[in-house]
């Protein structure tokens, strides 16, 4: 089953991702990272179909889709 | 005028302007990006050129041109920058032409940092471009005046027809202090300003003028020629030599019993650290060249009282005016030196420690 | 369950300096993958510049240097002649490649050196606060054209593939922009023939990302991008310039 | 009389105005004064300071090391700093985003939930205002005159609601300082 | 009887320092009567180059400086900028513009600087004894490429005017020759359009002449314009590239 | 081997050649060309690389990357080149690479002219370029010793990781004198050499290394480690001072009643007027640093023998050693200069002339 | 009537007005110039039709045509 | 012994040829020798000269101030170095180009029609050697022996007719030299 993680030590809080997510499954946390972004996170899991949009578009190679 | 509170880069900038300079030609280049900021925003407003070149070496060959034409032409940037300049500032040596090139130094060697260092001295000094040359250095210690030296350096530039630099560094042009300007020059005085150089500048033939065939160059193949227009300008020189020697004693007394010397920056330190010491009944003086280069030599040797045992030099560097306060104490007393390096600037509680070692 | 997409070794487990959403960080990725892909991790090396992506050095996982400002195609050259048995590339920003650099890369170009160049085009000079570049479009603010860029006064953008494209020994010449996912993918497919041409010695290669600085533009990430896209795009035109290996 | 300040926080938290505000109501109040900001890459996310000095005499070193008044308005600018607050100094400080205060007892604390109020006032931005006024409050380092027309020609005209609730910040910072 | 062609006052009576046949002097001839036709010696003033043409300060009859080597379009733009009531020009050799000053000269075509630019393209480092220049002809033998000029190791021969007319600003370009009578002609009237173009505030104009180097490359003076022809002339292909002001 | 007569120019690719020299990037310019036209010739003979770069920024930036490569790298120039070059020799030295810089000095500033000259002593030893850095550099007098010193360059280098310059000038890079070569190292011989840097250079992986992550890098932006990166490259440098001081002693006696300091080309002529002297009964010694930077300091003190009443420094430019003669001499007597500018060399006679006067 | 006349302060001897004139009246004289050129000279004004070719090519400027 | 020489003339002369041949033969003979040519645009179209010493001990200063021997092949070259000959030198004049000659009196003057006598044995261009065979015959300043050994060499098997011009040229000198 097709899951989509981001690692909180990279992530930015830019929000490429969740703008580029074609089933709209991912937010920012309410969490924040040691830097003090509101990381990304996926909150359906179950919804992700592993196209990599995601990932993709991360410019801090934050995430891992996995399959 | 009432005072402003400024960063140096931007007064000394806006004192540029003041002073009649209508051209600048410069590279972004941390930390004096404020100052080309504020000369893109205010040049368009006199009626002045701002021009960004493509690199350094562009900018200082752009000055070239204008100084070429007379008129107050001024470039800046920091220290790799200014190592880009080096091939031209020779050149406009050479030529005998009067710019002003401000360096707001910043650590090294290499990229380095950002931070604030005086690791350019030896450059600045003792003619980091090929040749015999020299620049006009003028090292400010506070944004008053930093931007007091942009008038000045024009004035020495077009006086002895030589480049001048301001030997500025990160601190100088960050920091905010309250700056007070002179009234800008007016246009009319700016005009007269041009005409000093009519005699040797680019320029058209006016009606009823005589054809001139004016050359801006630093060439003479022939070796004797040369050699003459060499020591033309060395004799120019000799004469800046005897002129402008400026410097600042700072608690000089026949009861010291240190000497220091520091310039820029790094005096401002020794004097909180000398004031803090003055509490706790010590006496030491300080001499601050307010001007590197000419080199106040003679006030150096001179401010070693009856009781100093030693003369103690700071810096922002390896000791690089070092060798200049040897030469003047010419071995009367030991030289000692402290300084830091890679844009860390000492505390004056470090430089109270050194000075408290030798007592 | 298997990983399809993570960070690939090729870079180094150090976070990237910029800002959030600069899109540095996505053509970092691009050529890591590449690299990665072409089994290249052992014989690579690269030239960090000086701009925003300075530490670049620190986030590709082989040996890299950090050249001067514009400098990178030269210290490149050297690289490459002193190691023939090494991949070689550069990471340069708009200042630094098409302003102070502009010698270094036409004579790079023009010797047809067996490096590959990868240009990122922001329109601006990120990294000491958003002054002018050359490729700064008309009549674009940057705190060194605080009135517009004037191009009466000051000329036009310098569309740099265009310039190289002039000579004769380039042998991959493409502009690609990394301004949405498929445009992202498309730009993928140039850097991997980039890097494989490399790898196969044949020449010069050389790929312009047309990219963002949320920064200094004073916009956010993802708005950054549709401006690039109205802006950039018009007059920074995504293509292939030059393909010498084509249908090789 | 010299007072030298240290204001330190995030990025985003105004610190360097802070120092600036003070300085150019110092200013106007015929004293000499320094402002020197920490820059570079290391403010990009990381933390910000300025020293800012204040003093009857010429100023000699801009750079403080010793600090009379620390003002920290997060957790990290205590650790950074305050170790070297003289003794019988001020450290003023943020408990929303100091968890941890500050050990020290051979000086003078003061500390406010500062952008809890600053949000009652109407803005966390005014975070910056409200540490101005505690300051003065507790030091009277400048006057809380110099700093209303310093700030009222600084705002102009443009927005005379933002300037109110500045102000306002100000004034619930004095009563803060006053203790 | 009427003097019909004599030299003008625009040059000064100082001979030149040529070798025999070296077209330089041709060069000089031309841009001197044009702006003697166009009436312009009491505005006018040029920027001489280092190479060979060092000394061209000496021989145009009015206000002259003289450049860094490859600097002369920065110091020209310096000139220009201060002075916007004169015209200004360089001259420059191959090695001067389009190696050393690569980045000064497209930096000056971009910003469309009100300058009118004489490039003398020799295929060689005439002043420093024959060294290769960039727009050395493939294989040709020079003191630095001592066993022919080596295409797979360095590349092709830059051509500068192509690569200044992927240039927005530029307002008039184009590449003539000086090798014989007839081609003397019409880049006359080439040279004669940059400065009228010049004078009239229009913009850059750029002029490249093929020329030659007698000495450096050991022939005779009539016999290196064959080679010239021969050689350079098929490479260097002379034609109009731009003329932003035709038909106005 | 048999003595070949030579041009330095010449003779100086050549030893490079030997010493393992496998790259070599420049560009041309009077009075070094016949440098870039030898190596042009004999580089592709010993598969090396001989590369005309697009300028001297360029050449120094390709030595850059071919000596963060480990492998022997040199470029050469002439003043106004050398100048250009500033920038990319603080960054060799802040990534603390060996690469090896000739200076065939010529008369400046500006273009100048193109005759011999020692105007760029300041620039080779107190750092031209920007930030605290330092070359070793090597002041040679001979065709011989120009030759020679490019294995000894090339092994400071190596040693110590640091750029060194020869600093000749247009004289010794235009005589032709014997010139005896060492054999040439050997293919293995150059392999070996360039392991000595596998630790730190840009290398592939070799099956069954450790993966290595090497950085060819003068940044530190952080001011408190670029602090201690500074501190070690004067740690190495203080070594430097200590081991590889060089001079010459010439005539040098407790008799002498003048010591002469002169360097290079100037230092050969400086002999003659002094074998003349010596005729006439009269005894003058003279030091010739060998190393112009570390300096001789000591040695020039130690030199001032019990008669000796003035010290003169003879230089091809307006006193740019005589600053480290003074700072040797230290006040014990007086210090004297006399040079010629512009490319002109003063004769043996003028020299004598000038010795003379002091009897 | 046509005249071409050559200064011998520039002339450099090089030939290449020799080599332009359409009429072949001109040749090297036997005398040198100051720095040893045998400079050019027409040998035949008569024949000459003041094309101006000789003109054109000098490139030392050494040549004056009148009519 | 040091001897030290000029040689002057034209640029296409081929002085700079005879202080090499000279060196090159002193060389061989064990001796300490140097060359020291002038160089740059003042070669171009102008005069050329070479500075030559030839010495048993180490040699100090190659540029040579008062030559021992001056030879000139022009005019011009008399006037700019001949003053300067050494009392008791000589000056080797070329009387086909220097029809001026020299007015000295305290030095030794050798002068021949070159240029005549070059094209008698063959070409102009022995001229140089003729020049080189004067000095031989007339100082013994290197031996005819080492001279012809470095020219064989030199000239190799390439063309043997020249090498035969070359010496018969150098044994014409000679003889003048001897006078
Ligand atoms: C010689 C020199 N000049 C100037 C600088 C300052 N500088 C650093 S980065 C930069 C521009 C960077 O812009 P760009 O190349 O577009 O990269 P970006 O930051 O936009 O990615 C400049 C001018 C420098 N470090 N060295
Ligand atoms: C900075 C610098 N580098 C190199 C030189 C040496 N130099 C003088 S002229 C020249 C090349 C001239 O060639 P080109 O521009 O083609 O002109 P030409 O002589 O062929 O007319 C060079 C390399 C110099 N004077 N300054
Ligand atoms: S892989 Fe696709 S669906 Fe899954 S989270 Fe990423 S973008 Fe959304
Ligand atoms: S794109 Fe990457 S950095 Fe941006 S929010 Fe998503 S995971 Fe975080
Ligand atoms: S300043 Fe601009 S280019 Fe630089 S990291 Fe930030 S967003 Fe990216
Ligand atoms: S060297 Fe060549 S380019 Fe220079 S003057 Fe002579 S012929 Fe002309
Ligand atoms: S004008 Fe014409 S015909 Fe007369 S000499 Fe000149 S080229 Fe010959
Ligand atoms: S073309 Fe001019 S320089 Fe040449 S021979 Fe004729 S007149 Fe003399
Ligand atoms: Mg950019
Ligand atoms: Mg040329």
């Amino acid at each position: 089953m097709p899951r989509m993680t981001v690692d909180p030590t990279y992530c930015k809080g830019c929000g490429l991702c969740i703008d580029a997510c074609p089933r709209k499954i991912i937010r920012f946390s309410d969490n924040i990272n040691a830097k003090g972004y509101h990381y990304a996170e996926c909150f359906d899991q179950d919804k992700c179909i592993a196209c990599k949009m995601c990932y993709i578009t991360c410019p801090d190679v934050a995430i891992t889709v996995e399959k | 005028m009432a005072k402003i509170l400024m960063k140096g880069n931007e007064a000394v900038a806006e004192a540029a302007i003041r002073a009649g300079c209508r051209l600048y030609f410069a590279y972004p280049i941390t930390p004096q990006s404020e100052l080309i900021e504020y000369m893109a925003r205010m040049m368009p407003k006199v009626n002045g050129t701002f021009l960004q070149a493509e690199s350094e070496v562009s900018a200082i060959n752009m000055v070239y041109g204008a100084a070429g034409c007379g008129k107050r032409v001024m470039t800046s940037s920091s220290s790799p920058g200014v190592s880009l300049k080096m091939e031209g500032i020779s050149y406009i040596a050479g030529a005998q032409l009067p710019a002003v090139i401000i360096n707001v130094q910043r650590g090294g060697p290499g990229l380095g940092d950002i931070q604030p260092a005086q690791g350019d001295y030896f450059q600045a000094t003792k003619g980091g471009g090929h040749g015999d040359y020299r620049l006009i250095v003028l090292a400010p210690a506070s944004v008053q005046e930093f931007a007091d030296m942009a008038s000045e350096a024009f004035e020495l530039a077009d006086k002895y027809r030589n480049p001048v630099m301001i030997l500025a560094d990160g601190m100088l042009g960050q920091m905010m202090e309250p700056v007070e300007f002179k009234a800008p020059k007016t246009d009319e005085e700016i005009a007269e300003l041009w005409k000093q150089h009519k005699d040797w500048c680019i320029q058209p033939n006016e009606d009823g003028d005589a054809k001139h065939h004016h050359e801006i160059n630093s060439l003479e193949i022939d070796p004797l020629m040369l050699e003459k227009h060499v020591n033309k300008i060395y004799a120019k020189y000799a004469e800046i030599e005897k002129n402008e020697i400026r410097y600042e004693e700072y608690n000089i007394s026949d009861d010291n019993e240190i000497l220091c010397v520091a310039w820029g920056t790094a005096s401002r330190i020794v004097k909180s650290a000398i004031n803090e010491l003055k509490k706790a009944g010590k006496s030491i003086g300080l001499i601050r060249p307010i001007n590197v280069w000419p080199y106040p030599y003679e006030a150096v040797a001179k401010a070693i009282g009856p009781k100093v045992k030693q003369v103690y030099v700071f810096e922002l560097n390896t000791g690089q005016m070092l060798d200049d306060v040897k030469i003047g104490v010419n071995g009367k007393v030991p030289v000692k030196f402290w300084g830091k390096v890679g844009g860390v600037v000492f505390t004056p509680a470090e430089i109270q420690a050194k000075l408290e070692e030798c007592f | 369950m298997e990983i399809i997409a993570t960070r690939p070794e090729t870079l180094t487990k150090t976070p990237f300096t910029y800002c959030p959403g600069c899109l540095h960080g996505v053509a970092h990725r691009l050529i890591a993958e590449a690299i990665q892909e072409e089994g290249l991790i052992n014989s690579m090396c690269g030239v960090a510049p000086v701009g925003c992506s300075v530490f670049a050095y620190k986030f590709f996982n082989f040996d890299m240097a950090e050249a001067a400002h514009g400098r990178a195609p030269a210290v490149a050259t050297g690289m490459k002649r002193a190691r023939p048995e090494m991949h070689v590339f550069t990471y340069q920003g708009d200042g630094d490649l098409a302003a102070i650099g502009t010698a270094e890369i036409v004579h790079a170009a023009n010797r047809g050196e067996k490096i590959s160049v990868f240009f990122v085009n922001n329109a601006i000079y990120g990294m000491t606060g958003g002054q002018m570049a050359p490729t700064t479009l008309p009549d674009m603010k940057t705190t060194t054209s605080p009135y517009g860029r004037n191009t009466d006064d000051i000329g036009f953008p310098i569309r740099v593939c265009e310039l190289l494209d002039t000579l004769v020994a380039p042998y991959y010449i493409e502009r690609v922009s990394l301004l949405s996912p498929a445009e992202i993918i498309k730009a993928k497919k140039a850097v991997s023939k980039a890097i494989k041409y490399n790898k196969e010695g044949r020449g010069f290669t050389f790929i312009e990302f047309v990219s963002t600085c949320p920064t200094n533009w004073g916009v956010d990430p993802v708005k950054s991008r549709d401006w690039a896209k109205e802006n950039m795009l018009p007059f920074f035109k995504p293509g292939l310039f030059r393909d010498k290996g084509e249908g090789v | 009389m010299t007072k030298e300040l240290i204001c330190a926080g995030f990025g985003g938290q105004g610190v360097l105005t802070i120092g600036r505000f003070l300085a150019q109501a110092g200013m106007a109040e015929g004293k000499n004064v320094s402002w020197l900001p920490s820059y570079g890459p290391e403010m990009r996310g990381g933390t910000a300071n300025v020293s800012t000095v204040i003093s009857d005499e010429a100023i000699a070193s801009p750079i403080v090391s010793y600090p009379d008044i620390l003002v920290a308005l997060n957790q990290p600018s205590i650790e950074k700093f305050a170790p070297s607050i003289r003794p019988g100094g001020i450290l003023i400080y943020n408990t929303n985003m100091c968890p941890h205060g500050c050990k020290r007892d051979d000086i003078d604390i003061i500390s406010a939930p500062m952008v809890d109020i600053a949000k009652e006032i109407g803005d966390q931005m005014v975070l910056n205002m409200l540490a101005i006024g505690i300051i003065i409050g507790k030091t009277e380092i400048v006057s809380y005159a110099a700093m209303e027309k310093d700030l009222t020609q600084y705002m102009g005209g443009r927005r005379p609601e933002l300037l109110e609730m500045n102000l306002k910040a100000i004034k619930k910072g004095i009563e803060i300082g006053k203790g």
